[in-house]
């Protein structure tokens, strides 16, 4: 690989998920340094949460993934997540890496102490003996900021808010110390007052780790606020990426275009205004209904003939890119691989 | 929680109170008079009426009522008319039959349902999985007595393995016990099985599809640990209510498998005292069913606070 | 005659008795039974071998005294083991004969009225004085001997208030009892009456311990060859052979009556070796199972009458004597009979079993003939006429009844069924309120013309004043005439068309082959088991 | 932003799992196929029977009994010289009739309770769903066997034994589904704008519970086929005289061996009828899934 392999937390390089003959991911490719943040953007059914999962090894029954995904946590990225089976990926999962998901109501067990919940990651890799898992399962309750630690590790879910939860499960997800973190809308579900907090938090967590974060939100202001650099997703593939302020505030992609449009990033005091906000017209198709060549195509404005086969991958600041052209594939590695896919990107003179 | 159980409790004393009366106000209007059974054809009015005043079913009905329940709050509910046995302990003898049968078919159905329901339902996806269904839907639409009678046919009659009917004590004969107990075990508990293996099935289904069993198996639990470890509790709810059910309608509904069996049962009790209009035994049988069924629906709910602890605090 | 079977065209025939395998060979399933070679002169024959107990017994049956068990199966547990109070024919089934005794008995073979405990009586020549000589040395089971006391005592009983059902009127012609001496007893009757002796062969015959009758529902006390052992309810009762019966001791040592709902089950148990006897077989159809040698299937003769009454009360449409006469030729009974009990069993035209020695044949009095019940209805402006035929749950009545709505229907009458439970609903519905047209229930008691026909208030709501006088003359006439009058009576019935007579059940038993001393014919209320023994 | 949004966890994609009917949902499943059509072939036979059956129902004819199938008698003739293939045809109606009844008695009852408690937040939807609890104390069977001795064995009285004993399960079903529309805007909105609680019933609630009831109806038609069974087997169910699948199957019992086909033919007639119900409910339970998630 690169010479940036060293730091190279999570490699992911022409990752295709499908259900049937549906595909749903296609030739997505991206990677993670260590102690960097990522954030994943994209309307819903864009196919961020599947990216995570097809990392985590948990897609569902009848999906199946296809592509090349390397983890370096402990151990160095020798083999291809996807093809390890499911016995090491067991090992991994909450160790190397661990995942935060979108909703903290239904995350944990009903009918388990949260105490234990937490513990449970320390005994299931063995990391720390009973009482050890326990103690440090308090400690990690009180570094997410929960309150009265002691008795709140002897309740149970219900009896905690929303926000407690979330905090419980990022303690979950921080307690063998992963070397990749990945949040899927970890906020999203939760009071605007609470919001911050926690991020502070799972940045916190994750500086403190050194770790690396990919973080899927449709929240702009988030990414804007929690991440380094930006991926953008749309029907199932990667349609831009680059820095954060460098995409933010020249988006190339019509489709970055248009979200970055959607919302606004001034702030609070825009978000009361969001009404008045222009949105992408259409909605998003169905999985396996987008339309070939550029998947915005079907809701672009600036859609013309050339749309209809594959746009390639043009690295930012580069002209433009004839024909259907290769994916970004091991560029990505490269830390400067900022680009988009389109015909017709924003920005240039048209 | 102390207060919940209380409540609980105090709804099983009034529902058990409004089912006995309405257990009692039923038995009055049954046609078929006790004495005229009795007495048999040609029996005169007067003889007829003379032993209505013997079995004391000529006092006010209140009064009736009123013995009734301080008989069986005594545990005395007092003698048959025409067998003059006393009720109290045949119906303990029958309903030890009943529940040691119904136990044996719950056992058994539990043994073989919550298993073949999770893997119907981890493998609900898998040829396997469907074909299991498939068999577990075949299996509820068979009537239990069919089976029955053919399980006698085969294995009793034809084959010879086993008896094909009767009843021994098990401390008497605990092979002889064994052997009586077994087809009757598996006709009851085929049906019960495949119902709740059904439950079963879609309550795992139910589970799979929590969040929290995929936050177990990002924690880094294999799918057949999260689900042992974190899904089969959370699963267990809506199978333990299925379970009282099913075990409050075996009670009564043992009573087709004890005929097929030949099986001193409580419901051939209950069929044999209607017949012979032993009203005190019928409705002391039906009131043993329904205090049964009401106190399993009450432990149901008390095994909830157990397993849920969402509902402890009442707060959901 | 006796124990002859409509269909005795056989070859063979096997005797109960004597059931060596020799014999089995030949036997098929439709064997008649008569008593190989002897029996055939029927009444007078049997009547000169007064003297055992039994005139079947023959050769090694009840003489040794194994430490054996029988297994009997039996379909309708008794209630209690009271028949003094509770109806029923389960109790006398199980007790008479085995656990009480009567002064005297039925031969089953020949039907003739043969001494027990009285080994002897005689009648005056008036035939108003009864003296039996009672049997010494016979004690109860409880210890105490057996006098002409309490002979008296139980009889007295009879027309006491502690009696309740209403089979104690059979002895209401009972003027006095008298214990004269410890073996002498005297029964003075208040009008001759030929039906008396008969009926101290019934239940109302047993003999009761001046002791032992204060808990007759659940203890019996008797001078039989078994006692009342053990009451497993719900599935069986348990007889102990009798230490200290005056007879011979029986071969079984201990006899269980089974008990079981249905037939099938009864069936089952048969074939998986649970039982030993079947002692009713309550599915002819399934009989084909015992076929092949593996059992022997006895076939005999009852009294249990399948009677199709007919509501003829005022108002209900069968008052009309033309539809009753219709319904009678519509039927086809052999095909009935075919039909729904298998073909076992025999026809009778009226209320009189082959067994009773006033029996004749009145099977051709309504030949089938549809065409001619057709015209009936026609004459009587009956066509679609709604007749409800309410019928008991037991087996021979759903059967038959189906079979019975599907004639009928044929020449043109509507009939409904509604099966009510037995025996409350049906007593309530049909017996008590007489709201039934039609109704099938087999009547077993021995001898029950007179009961079932004599009173207009029965269900059977016949009981004509000529009927009633009838069975008057017969009962206090001589034998001669109460053969003549009882003959006259049952043709009086039939052709009055006061019901129809579908068939006469069988006796079916089914046993292991080894079993010996079963009785053929089942025409009395008790099912002996003194005789039974195992080669 | 709106569209951004989104329904949380709403796109297949988005959930990782697999898009087994999608999110269109409404999509015809094996179940309700096979079902529907088990159900329609047991409707379609009923009504056969009342323009053709070979032979006149119930009749005794003279032929010989116990035929195996054949040409003149299709499906074989009975112990009493009966066609079986007539009675299997004449018996469907019974099936449907025990069905309609046992189901007809619940869902009359049991609906108008549920939605009576869901909407009665005081004493009375307390009561109702006590009353409820006391009546769920006696099993089918109990009531079945009762009602027999009560009013003598038919197939009427069973099944309104048996639909009595099914109230609770659809006043239970109708009220927690009726809780969850009470609970929707436009409820809150229509009791808001001073809407008759009738009117709410009739207009709001009842279509919205109507999907739970009729996979319930379909459950619970299976229930009463086999109680109908049950209870023939028991002599508490059709008398003799009519045709019933329960009542030929309890008949064929004592020549299971000499005559297995009497026993089988009526058993499976029922063990079909029973699994297409069933299958039709569960189908129907799937096709509706979107709705009665969470419930």
């Amino acid at each position: 690989m690169s010479d940036t392999a060293g730091r190279t937390v999570l490699a992911v390089e022409g990752l295709d998920v499908g259900a049937g003959h549906t595909p749903l991911l296609h030739d997505v490719s991206f990677s993670i340094a260590r102690g960097e943040r990522v954030g994943l953007i994209g309307e819903s059914g864009s196919g961020k949460s599947l990216t995570a999962l097809a990392v985590m090894g948990l897609l569902g029954e009848g999906l199946h993934a296809r592509g090349d995904v390397r983890l370096s946590g402990r151990t160095p990225a020798t083999r291809n997540l996807l093809e390890v089976g499911e016995a090491e990926m067991a090992r991994l999962r909450g160790d190397a890496v661990s995942m935060v998901f979108q909703e903290p109501m239904t995350a944990l067990n009903p009918t388990m102490r949260v105490g234990a919940q937490v513990a449970e990651v320390m005994r299931i890799h063995g990391t720390r003996d009973r009482a050890g898992a326990r103690a440090r399962a308090v400690e990690l309750l009180d570094q997410v900021g929960l309150p009265d630690v002691a008795h709140l590790a002897r309740s149970y879910p219900h009896e905690l808010s929303g926000g407690q939860r979330q905090r419980v499960v990022l303690a979950i997800a921080l307690a063998n110390d992963p070397a990749l973190l990945i949040c899927d809308e970890p906020t999203t579900a939760l009071d605007v007052t609470v919001q911050a907090t926690v991020l502070d938090l799972v940045v916190r967590g994750v500086q403190e780790r050194d770790a690396a974060m990919l973080f899927i939100t449709h929240d702009l202001a988030v990414v804007a606020t929690v991440c380094e650099r930006v991926l953008v997703m749309y029907g199932g593939r990667v349609v831009e990426a680059g820095p954060v302020e460098q995409v933010f505030a020249d988006p190339r992609h019509r489709y970055t275009q248009g979200l970055i449009g959607a919302s606004d990033l001034t702030g609070e005091q825009g978000r009361r205004q969001r009404a008045a906000l222009p949105t992408i017209p259409g909605t998003v198709p169905a999985a396996g209904r987008f339309p070939s060549g550029c998947v915005f195509r079907s809701r672009c404005a600036h859609e013309t003939a050339e749309c209809a086969t594959q746009p390639g991958w043009t690295p930012r600041g580069a002209g433009r890119v004839e024909g259907p052209g290769r994916a970004p594939g091991g560029d990505t590695q490269d830390e400067g691989a900022a680009g988009y896919a389109c015909f017709h990107p924003a920005g240039d003179a048209a | 929680m102390v207060l919940r159980l209380l409540h609980r409790a105090m709804v099983f004393v009034l529902s058990v109170l409004a089912a006995s009366v309405l257990v009692f106000a039923f038995m009055r209007v049954l046609p078929g008079d006790p004495a005229r059974v009795a007495l048999g054809i040609n029996a005169s009015d007067e003889s007829v009426a003379a032993l209505r005043e013997q079995f004391g079913l000529d006092r006010p009905v209140v009064v009736q009522y009123l013995d009734w329940m301080r008989g069986m709050l005594t545990l005395d509910p007092g003698i048959e008319f025409i067998s003059k046995a006393a009720i109290g302990p045949q119906i303990a003898d029958r309903l030890q039959v009943t529940l040691i049968l119904v136990a044996a078919s719950m056992l058994l159905a539990v043994v073989v349902a919550v298993p073949v329901g999770i893997w119907m339902a981890v493998r609900h996806r898998h040829v396997d999985g469907v074909l299991m269904s498939a068999a577990s839907q075949v299996g509820v639409a068979i009537p239990a007595f069919l089976a029955g009678i053919v399980l006698i046919s085969v294995f009793a009659v034809r084959l010879g393995w086993v008896p094909s009917g009767g009843w021994v004590v098990p401390a008497q004969d605990p092979v002889g016990f064994l052997q009586r107990i077994v087809l009757p075990s598996i006709a009851l508990a085929g049906v019960q099985a495949a119902v709740l293996a059904r439950y079963v099935r879609s309550a795992v289904l139910d589970v799979l599809r929590e969040d929290y069993l995929r936050t177990a198996r990002a924690k880094g639990l294999r799918p057949v640990q999260a689900l042992w470890r974190h899904g089969l509790r959370n699963a267990a709810v809506p199978v333990v209510t299925v379970l009282g059910l099913q075990l409050a309608t075996l009670l009564v509904g043992a009573v087709v498998i004890e005929r097929v069996f030949v099986i001193p049962g409580l419901g051939s009790l209950l069929l044999d005292s209607v017949a012979q209009r032993e009203i005190l035994t019928v409705q002391t049988v039906v009131m043993v069913l329904v205090v049964a069924t009401l106190l399993i629906t009450f432990l149901v709910d008390a095994l909830y606070l157990v397993i849920d602890p969402r509902l402890r605090t009442g707060s959901r | 005659m006796m124990g002859r079977m409509r269909t005795s065209t056989t070859t063979r025939s096997l005797l109960a008795a004597v059931a060596a395998t020799a014999l089995l060979a030949g036997c098929n399933a439709g064997a008649g039974t008569s008593p190989d070679g002897t029996a055939d002169g029927g009444g007078a024959e049997g009547g000169s071998e007064a003297g055992g107990e039994s005139a079947g017994e023959t050769g090694g049956g009840a003489s040794g005294g194994s430490d054996e068990t029988v297994r009997v199966g039996l379909v309708a547990e008794p209630a209690s083991l009271d028949f003094t109070t509770t109806d029923g024919a389960a109790i006398p089934q199980l007790l008479l004969d085995n656990v009480y005794e009567t002064l005297v008995t039925v031969d089953q073979e020949t039907g003739e009225i043969v001494p027990a405990l009285a080994t002897d009586w005689e009648v005056s020549e008036d035939r108003l004085t009864y003296t039996f000589t009672l049997e010494e040395g016979v004690t109860f089971s409880d210890g105490s001997e057996f006098t002409a006391e309490d002979a008296a005592f139980s009889l007295e009983r009879v027309s006491s208030d502690a009696w309740t059902v209403s089979l104690k009127s059979q002895l209401d012609v009972v003027e006095s009892v008298e214990a004269v001496d410890d073996t002498t007893l005297e029964v003075t009757l208040s009008r001759p009456s030929n039906s008396f002796l008969y009926a101290l062969t019934t239940r109302v015959g047993a003999m009761f311990d001046t002791e032992g009758v204060d808990d007759l529902a659940e203890e019996a006390i008797g001078t039989g060859p078994y006692t009342f052992e053990a009451w497993d309810r719900g599935s069986q009762i348990t007889l102990e052979r009798n230490p200290d019966y005056h007879g011979d001791a029986p071969y079984f040592a201990t006899v269980e009556m089974r008990y079981f709902q249905d037939a099938n089950a009864l069936n089952n148990a048969m074939l998986t070796d649970a039982i030993d006897v079947v002692s009713t077989v309550q599915a002819p159809e399934s009989l084909a199972e015992f076929e092949g040698g593996d059992f022997q299937i006895i076939e005999g003769t009852t009294n249990g009458e399948v009677v199709l009454s007919m509501n003829q009360q005022e108002g209900n449409p069968l008052a009309d004597p033309a539809l009753r006469e219709a319904v009678r030729h519509a039927i086809d009974h052999q095909a009935l009979l075919d039909t729904c009990w298998a073909g076992r069993g025999e026809l009778i035209g009226s209320m009189v079993p082959p067994t009773d020695p006033w029996y004749e044949d009145r099977t051709g009095d309504f030949p089938f003939d549809p065409a001619r019940a057709e015209e009936l209805i026609a004459e009587a402006g009956a066509e679609g006429t709604e007749l409800r035929l309410r019928i008991p749950t037991l087996p021979y009545a759903v059967s038959c009844g189906t079979v019975v709505e599907s004639m009928l229907e044929e020449v043109g009458l509507e009939v409904t069924i509604d099966e009510l439970e037995f025996p409350a609903a049906w007593l309530e519905t049909v017996f008590t309120n007489k709201d039934f047209d039609m109704s099938i229930v087999a009547h077993v008691e021995p001898r029950d013309m007179a009961n079932v026909f004599g009173s207009p208030d029965y269900y059977t709501t016949y009981g004509t004043e000529e009927i009633q006088t009838l069975f008057e003359e017969a009962d206090t006439g001589t034998e001669e005439e109460q053969v003549a009058k009882l003959q006259e009576a049952a043709a009086l019935i039939s052709e009055d068309a006061a019901a129809d007579f579908l068939f006469l059940l069988p006796n079916l038993m089914v046993a292991d082959p080894d079993i010996t001393g079963l009785p053929t014919n089942a025409i009395t209320e008790s099912f002996d088991l003194g005789d039974l023994a195992r080669e | 932003m709106s569209e951004v949004q989104g329904a949380p966890a709403g796109g297949v994609a988005d959930t990782g799992r697999a898009p087994a009917g999608g999110s269109a949902g409404r999509r015809l499943n094996a179940s309700l196929v096979l079902g529907g059509a088990i159900v329609a072939a047991v409707v379609v036979l009923a009504l056969l029977s009342y323009v053709w059956t070979p032979y006149a129902p119930m009749r005794v004819l003279p032929v010989e009994p116990y035929q195996t199938p054949n040409a003149e008698h299709w499906l074989g003739t009975d112990r009493l010289r009966r066609d079986v293939l007539t009675q299997i045809l004449v018996g469907a109606r019974t099936t449907l009739f025990v069905g309609v009844v046992a189901v007809g008695v619940a869902a009359v009852v049991g609906v108008p309770l549920g939605i009576l408690a869901a909407m009665s937040p005081g004493w009375l939807g307390q009561l109702v769903m006590r009353g409820n609890d006391v009546l769920l104390a006696f099993p089918a069977l109990l009531l079945a066997i009762m009602f027999a001795a009560l009013y003598g064995g038919s197939t009427r009285v069973a099944m309104i034994a048996i639909g009595i004993a099914t109230i609770p399960a659809f006043a239970r079903i109708t009220r927690s589904g009726a809780l969850g529309v009470m609970r929707t805007e436009y409820v809150v909105a229509a009791r808001a704008a001073g809407r008759s609680p009738l009117g709410i019933a009739v207009r709001h609630v009842l279509p919205n519970v109507a999907g739970l009831v009729i996979v319930q109806a379909s459950v619970s038609f299976a229930i009463a086929i086999l109680a109908e069974a049950a209870l023939a087997y028991l002599g508490l169910g059709t008398p003799t005289g009519q045709a019933s699948w329960g009542r030929m199957l309890y008949e064929a019992q004592t020549t299971l061996r000499s005559a297995p086909h009497l026993a089988l033919i009526p058993g499976a007639a029922i063990a079909l009828s029973v699994l297409g119900f069933n299958l039709f409910g569960d189908g129907l339970r799937d096709w509706l899934d979107p709705r009665l998630e969470g419930r």
